[in-house]
């Protein structure tokens, strides 16, 4: 499995914007990790460098500890895929079907192969039964998953989904959480960027946070939500998650999603009754 | 999102007051001239007094003539290579191996990038001194069909935009393990995987923008309100319609063969 | 005779007077002449044509529905993105391959096939126009417009052609008819081939160009040429059989003919002002017929000749190709989408939309 | 008040209806939020009120549509355009493309109906104000953040002063600042009198700002009342609409068997 290492990464975009500014990250082999921040704070520029499509101003990536710089992309994708945000951007093909083969196809999966992929990533992400379907006719939620799909299905040793619950209902979301995890106990890493506080606390078991292309915050959820780091996610834009702020009200610690509030509530109750 | 160069209106100056119609009348005169026109000395005596006296008017000489030079260079090389040292008939001058260089080559080759470099200037001029909305404005002030120039001015802005959603597009496909360098047929196949969702994707947001313009009373009949009005003139009309009889005069002299040059 | 024959009628009528008498009036005793005032006699007889049609529908139905119909809300908004196709993809074209195609009217034919001929021509005629006067650098190209009575032409033919439903996806076609096909396009390859050489010979006074000629370089670039030419061709044949799709016969046909058109118009504008250069891969092929003896004009008709069906067919394919991804739901909402749709009893529709 | 009575649509070519006899009614300075999951038909139902469909996607309508009591579905787009206008899910899609700065792109409605010079002023100045993006006037609108978009596409419908603003998931693909700034504007849009109609997945957006909500599934409307009500209510829940946060973890806490009184004070 693959181990992605940025030291001092820095990236100016032509015009001369800093959108990453000296960052140093190590994403381990089978971690799973939330990128959170406002808006321009450069999550989606630093996840295009975790395949090289975007190469360091200064700094570099490391990929199993060889520099990024030295591989093509079409090479790094074997190892790093990347789904992004805008599904229209990349859709092309006529039929579900070929849609999700193409990237495994490019990586040299055989027909066969590329098929039966395609058929578990539409099972995994519910699109079972679209398969022979026009893209076009599939509704922009349906988009979405179709494009996550697509990424799934070339088994990428990391997968990074940029902005996976947008546009999804309840079941979509908890669809995309359920697919995470089940990527993490496979072993794979998993790097996310969501703008859904809920979404990120209950499914990452890491979270950094981004502000102007520095990590200013990096922990568990339990750490990066916990109250003394309030100030910090607000000067982000960013509200901590309702669990967590019920938690500090009822003094339970810090607790960023319901099921810690609800364990928190059981231990007092428990240590009430002894 | 990076911007391709807009054009910078440049400051407050006689031929910016101008009504873009005007300007543009102009750079269209220009042109058809250059058409119409045949030796080389009046080619760059239109230059002169068409494109470059309005450049400096405007304060922006410099850059049109560095990127009227830059626009026609590739075409002007072209020119000078084809016409010069292919034609064969005519008095030889000189002679590069094989390849015969002839006067009548030479002169033709003169006239031609003449005509390149005058109207590489008049475009140019027009695009470094004018905004598309302007033009629009002015446009539609003057009577033009309001779908017409929203059009155009939309074509303007897509321009930027295609190229740099073609940009988008290959960093997805790149991610997803397309390989667009390699040989002949794994490029040709990238050009594809790029060319076909950009289109699409394009096309595809038609129908939402479709959608946005209806909803705002994009197809009311009857003329859209202007706000900004061109400070036109009558002298400004009468020049118009001046370039335009002086065009019809010089076509029917070219037809004619009366024109001295 | 239909009320929409009669107009279509009534403007070919004038066109064609027009044409001729304008061909007849201007032209000059020989060759060259007959060229230039082709290319002017088109400038008038187009417009004229487009008015006497307008005029004859406007009498008959004191409305101009079928002109109006074609531009849309959708259209309106689609025609912006063909123009700046048309302009970002013949820039790239010209500047990276050095080969004698344009690709500069795949946004053109692409309205005219989804909207009608009258919107293809104001699309092309507005890409050409903008290419000039509006387009930033890197894409301004200050001698875009005087081909812009090109443009009208390839749109108007290109949307009559898919109203004719040639651009009909026509899969599983029976043995019969893709035997027709084929000889249909073999038939088109002969022709383009043979117009080639006609050209060439007329530029070339006799000198045979055929393999066994002596000059080895224009020897080669002809044969060059032909291969292009052959390659498209033999392209979509194989598309013919491999995906049994008849339309690729329709497409090479409309390719052809819009393209020869192209050629006829183009050559006396590109030999007139520019010396028959236009700054890409063609300017090697008029070098070529210059040393073999062709006069300007001569030289730049054979290439054009060359050039044009080829860019043409391959573009007709290009806009195919994008209506094929295209969902049948976004086609059928244009105005002339139904005459691109498969006709119901095909036996592909099924596997279209499965 | 624009009111939708008995409405069915089906799209052009589409095997089944999409929305069935529904009934909706937009009193002027009310919010009413559409909750439902994802292709339940809440942009159907959008795309119908606001008069895009049938007008301009085609397809078949049944039943009526009114405007203070006169039936609409006769009038051609750019009148109702005046009456009713819709927003929709992407901001930058939206844009006209045609204005250097959010002033010309506010004021492109009002400049297609025609109204004199001034007038076109007045109201976009109007627009801007009340959806608080005067800071923004010289910007150029493709060149701002999500949630600023969505605010420039939203003060160009209002400068049409339509009195009934649809918006098919305002806050969909926004953050969460451009999201707060996106939910205040409507609210302030509301109170000046406009009728809102908002489609939205995110069940917290709509708490804030609706007045009563109606649960759309399957192209039918199948609940409606007060935001607090319809959302915690289980059958929402089983429809796939996101739960409101306080809701889940009563839920959740009482599941757990906790002690009621431990879970009033905890939600």
């Amino acid at each position: 499995m693959t181990e992605l290492r940025l030291e001092g990464v820095t990236y100016e975009y032509p015009a001369g914007v800093r959108a990453l500014d000296g960052v140093d990250l190590v994403i381990p082999a089978g971690g799973s990790l939330a990128l959170i921040g406002a808006n321009g704070s450069g999550k989606t520029t630093l996840a295009r460098h975790l395949d090289g499509l975007l190469r360091p101003t200064h700094g570099r990536v490391l990929i199993d500890g060889e520099d990024a710089a030295t591989f093509s992309v079409a090479r790094l994708a074997a190892k790093v895929g990347i789904c992004f945000q805008q599904p229209d951007r990349q859709i092309f093909q006529r039929v579900v079907r070929g849609e999700v083969e193409f990237g495994a196809r490019r990586l040299g999966a055989s027909e066969e192969e590329a098929f039966a992929r395609a058929k578990e990533a539409l099972e995994a992400v519910g699109l079972a039964d679209d398969l022979g379907r026009h893209p076009d006719d599939l509704g922009e939620t349906r988009r979405k998953l179709l494009t996550i799909a697509s990424v799934l299905a070339m088994r990428t040793s990391v997968v990074v989904l940029d902005e996976p619950t947008t546009g999804l209902d309840a079941h979509g979301a908890g669809r995309i959480g359920g697919i995470i995890r089940a990527l993490h106990e496979e072993g794979r890493s998993v790097v996310g960027i969501s703008h859904d506080i809920r979404f990120v606390a209950e499914t990452f078991d890491r979270v950094v946070l981004l502000d102007r292309g520095r990590v200013v915050l990096d922990g568990t959820p339990a750490e990066v939500f916990a109250e003394r780091a309030w100030p910090r996610l607000r000067a982000s834009g960013l509200e901590p998650p309702h669990a967590a702020i019920t938690g500090a009200r009822l003094g339970l610690g810090s607790t960023p999603t319901e099921a810690d509030v609800v364990a928190a509530l059981l231990d007092r109750e428990a240590s009430a009754v002894r | 999102m990076s911007r391709i160069a807009t054009p910078s209106a440049g400051g407050p100056t006689a031929w910016h007051d101008l009504d873009p119609l005007t300007r543009l009348v102009v750079s269209v005169g220009t042109l058809v001239a250059a058409v119409l026109l045949t030796g080389v000395v009046c080619l760059l005596l239109l230059t002169l007094v068409a494109v470059l006296l309005p450049a400096a008017l405007a304060r922006q000489l410099r850059r049109v003539l560095v990127t009227g030079l830059l626009l026609a260079l590739p075409l002007a090389l072209s020119v000078i290579i084809v016409n010069v040292l292919f034609s064969i008939e005519g008095t030889v001058v000189a002679s590069l191996g094989p390849l015969e260089i002839t006067e009548e080559g030479i002169a033709l080759a003169a006239e031609v990038v003449a005509r390149v470099l005058t109207m590489a200037g008049a475009a140019v001029l027009f695009y470094v001194t004018t905004r598309p909305s302007e033009l629009v404005a002015s446009l539609q002030h003057h009577g033009v069909s309001a779908r017409l120039t929203f059009v155009i001015h939309n074509g303007v802005a897509m321009i930027p935009r295609l190229a740099e959603r073609a940009h988008e597009v290959t960093a997805a496909q790149r991610a997803r393990g397309l390989d667009t360098e390699g040989n002949w047929l794994r490029r040709g196949r990238g050009v594809v995987a790029v060319a076909a969702p950009t289109v699409l994707s394009a096309v595809r947001e038609t129908e939402m923008r479709t959608l946005a313009l209806e909803t705002r009373g994009f197809t009311r009949p009857g003329r859209p309100t202007v706000l900004r009005v061109p400070h036109d003139s009558s002298t400004q009309r009468v020049a118009r319609w001046g370039v335009a009889l002086a065009l019809v005069l010089l076509t029917l002299a070219r037809a004619t063969g009366a024109l001295p040059c | 005779m239909s009320q929409a024959w009669l107009r279509v009628a009534g403007g070919l009528a004038v066109f064609a007077l027009i044409a001729v008498a304008g061909m007849t009036a201007l032209a000059g005793p020989d060759f060259d002449d007959a060229l230039d005032t082709f290319t002017l006699a088109m400038v008038v007889a187009i417009p004229a044509g487009v008015v006497a049609y307008a005029l004859i529908e406007y009498l008959q139905t004191r409305r101009l529905d079928s002109i109006t119909r074609q531009f849309d809300t959708r259209t309106l908004v689609l025609m912006p993105v063909a123009m700046a196709l048309n302009i970002v993809l013949g820039t790239a074209v010209a500047s990276a391959l050095k080969i004698p195609i344009y690709l500069d009217s795949v946004g053109t034919i692409l309205v005219a096939a989804l909207a009608g001929p009258l919107a293809g021509a104001a699309t092309g005629f507005l890409s050409n126009v903008i290419w000039t006067y509006l387009a930033p650098p890197p894409f301004q190209s200050p001698f875009a417009v005087p081909f812009a009575i090109v443009a009208v032409a390839v749109g108007l033919l290109a949307g009559t052609f898919a109203r004719w439903g040639w651009l009909r996806p026509r899969r599983g076609a029976s043995g019969q008819q893709l035997a027709i096909g084929s000889a249909l396009s073999v038939g088109a390859l002969v022709l383009m081939t043979v117009i080639a050489l006609r050209a060439w010979r007329i530029a070339d006074e006799g000198r045979d160009l055929a393999p066994h000629a002596d000059e080895t370089a224009f020897v080669i670039l002809g044969w060059a040429a032909m291969l292009l030419v052959a390659g498209t061709a033999i392209g979509l044949v194989v598309l013919l059989v491999r995906w049994r799709d008849l339309a690729a016969a329709y497409i090479l046909l409309a390719g052809v003919i819009t393209g020869v058109v192209a050629a006829f118009i183009a050559a006396p504008i590109a030999a007139g002002l520019f010396g028959g250069v236009t700054g890409s891969g063609a300017d090697f092929v008029v070098a070529a017929f210059r040393q073999a003896g062709a006069d300007l004009e001569q030289a730049v008709l054979g290439q054009s000749l060359i050039s044009d069906p080829v860019d043409k067919v391959i573009t007709f394919f290009v806009v195919y190709l994008i209506l094929g991804a295209m969902a049948t739901r976004t086609i059928a909402r244009f105005p002339q989408g139904e005459y691109l749709l498969p006709l119901p009893d095909a036996e592909d529709v099924a596997d279209r939309d499965a | 008040m624009l009111k939708l009575q008995g409405v069915s649509y089906r799209y052009p070519g589409g095997a089944h209806e999409t929305l069935h006899a529904v009934t909706l009614e937009l009193a002027e300075g009310t919010i009413t939020g559409l909750a439902g999951a994802a292709e339940a038909g809440k942009s159907t139902l959008c795309l119908v009120a606001g008069g895009l469909a049938p007008r301009v996607i085609g397809g078949t309508i049944v039943g009526d549509i009114t405007l203070d009591g006169t039936d609409v579905t006769s009038w051609p787009m750019h009148h109702l355009a005046e009456h009713v206008v819709t927003s929709l899910q992407e901001p930058a899609g939206q844009l006209s493309l045609i204005a250097d700065t959010v002033f010309d792109e506010v004021a492109f409605g009002p400049a297609n109906l025609g109204l004199p010079p001034e007038e076109v002023v007045a109201r976009s100045d109007e627009a801007l104000h009340l959806v608080g993006i005067e800071d923004l006037r010289e910007r150029d609108p493709e060149r701002l953040s999500g949630g600023q978009q969505q605010l420039v596409v939203m003060a160009g419908l209002l400068a049409m002063r339509p009195r009934h603003l649809i918006l098919d998931e305002p806050v969909a693909h926004l953050d969460a600042a451009g999201s707060r700034l996106v939910l205040e504007a409507i609210t302030a849009i509301a109170t000046a009198g406009t009728a809102v109609l908002m489609a939205e997945q995110r069940s917290e957006a709509l708490a804030t700002v609706c007045d009563s909500v109606a649960v759309v599934a399957g192209g039918n409307i199948v609940a409606r009342g007060s935001p607090r009500e319809v959302l915690a209510h289980p059958a929402t829940i089983a429809f796939g609409i996101e739960e409101l946060p306080e809701e889940r973890l009563r839920r959740r806490l009482s599941k757990a068997g906790l002690d009621p009184d431990v879970v009033a004070a905890a939600t």
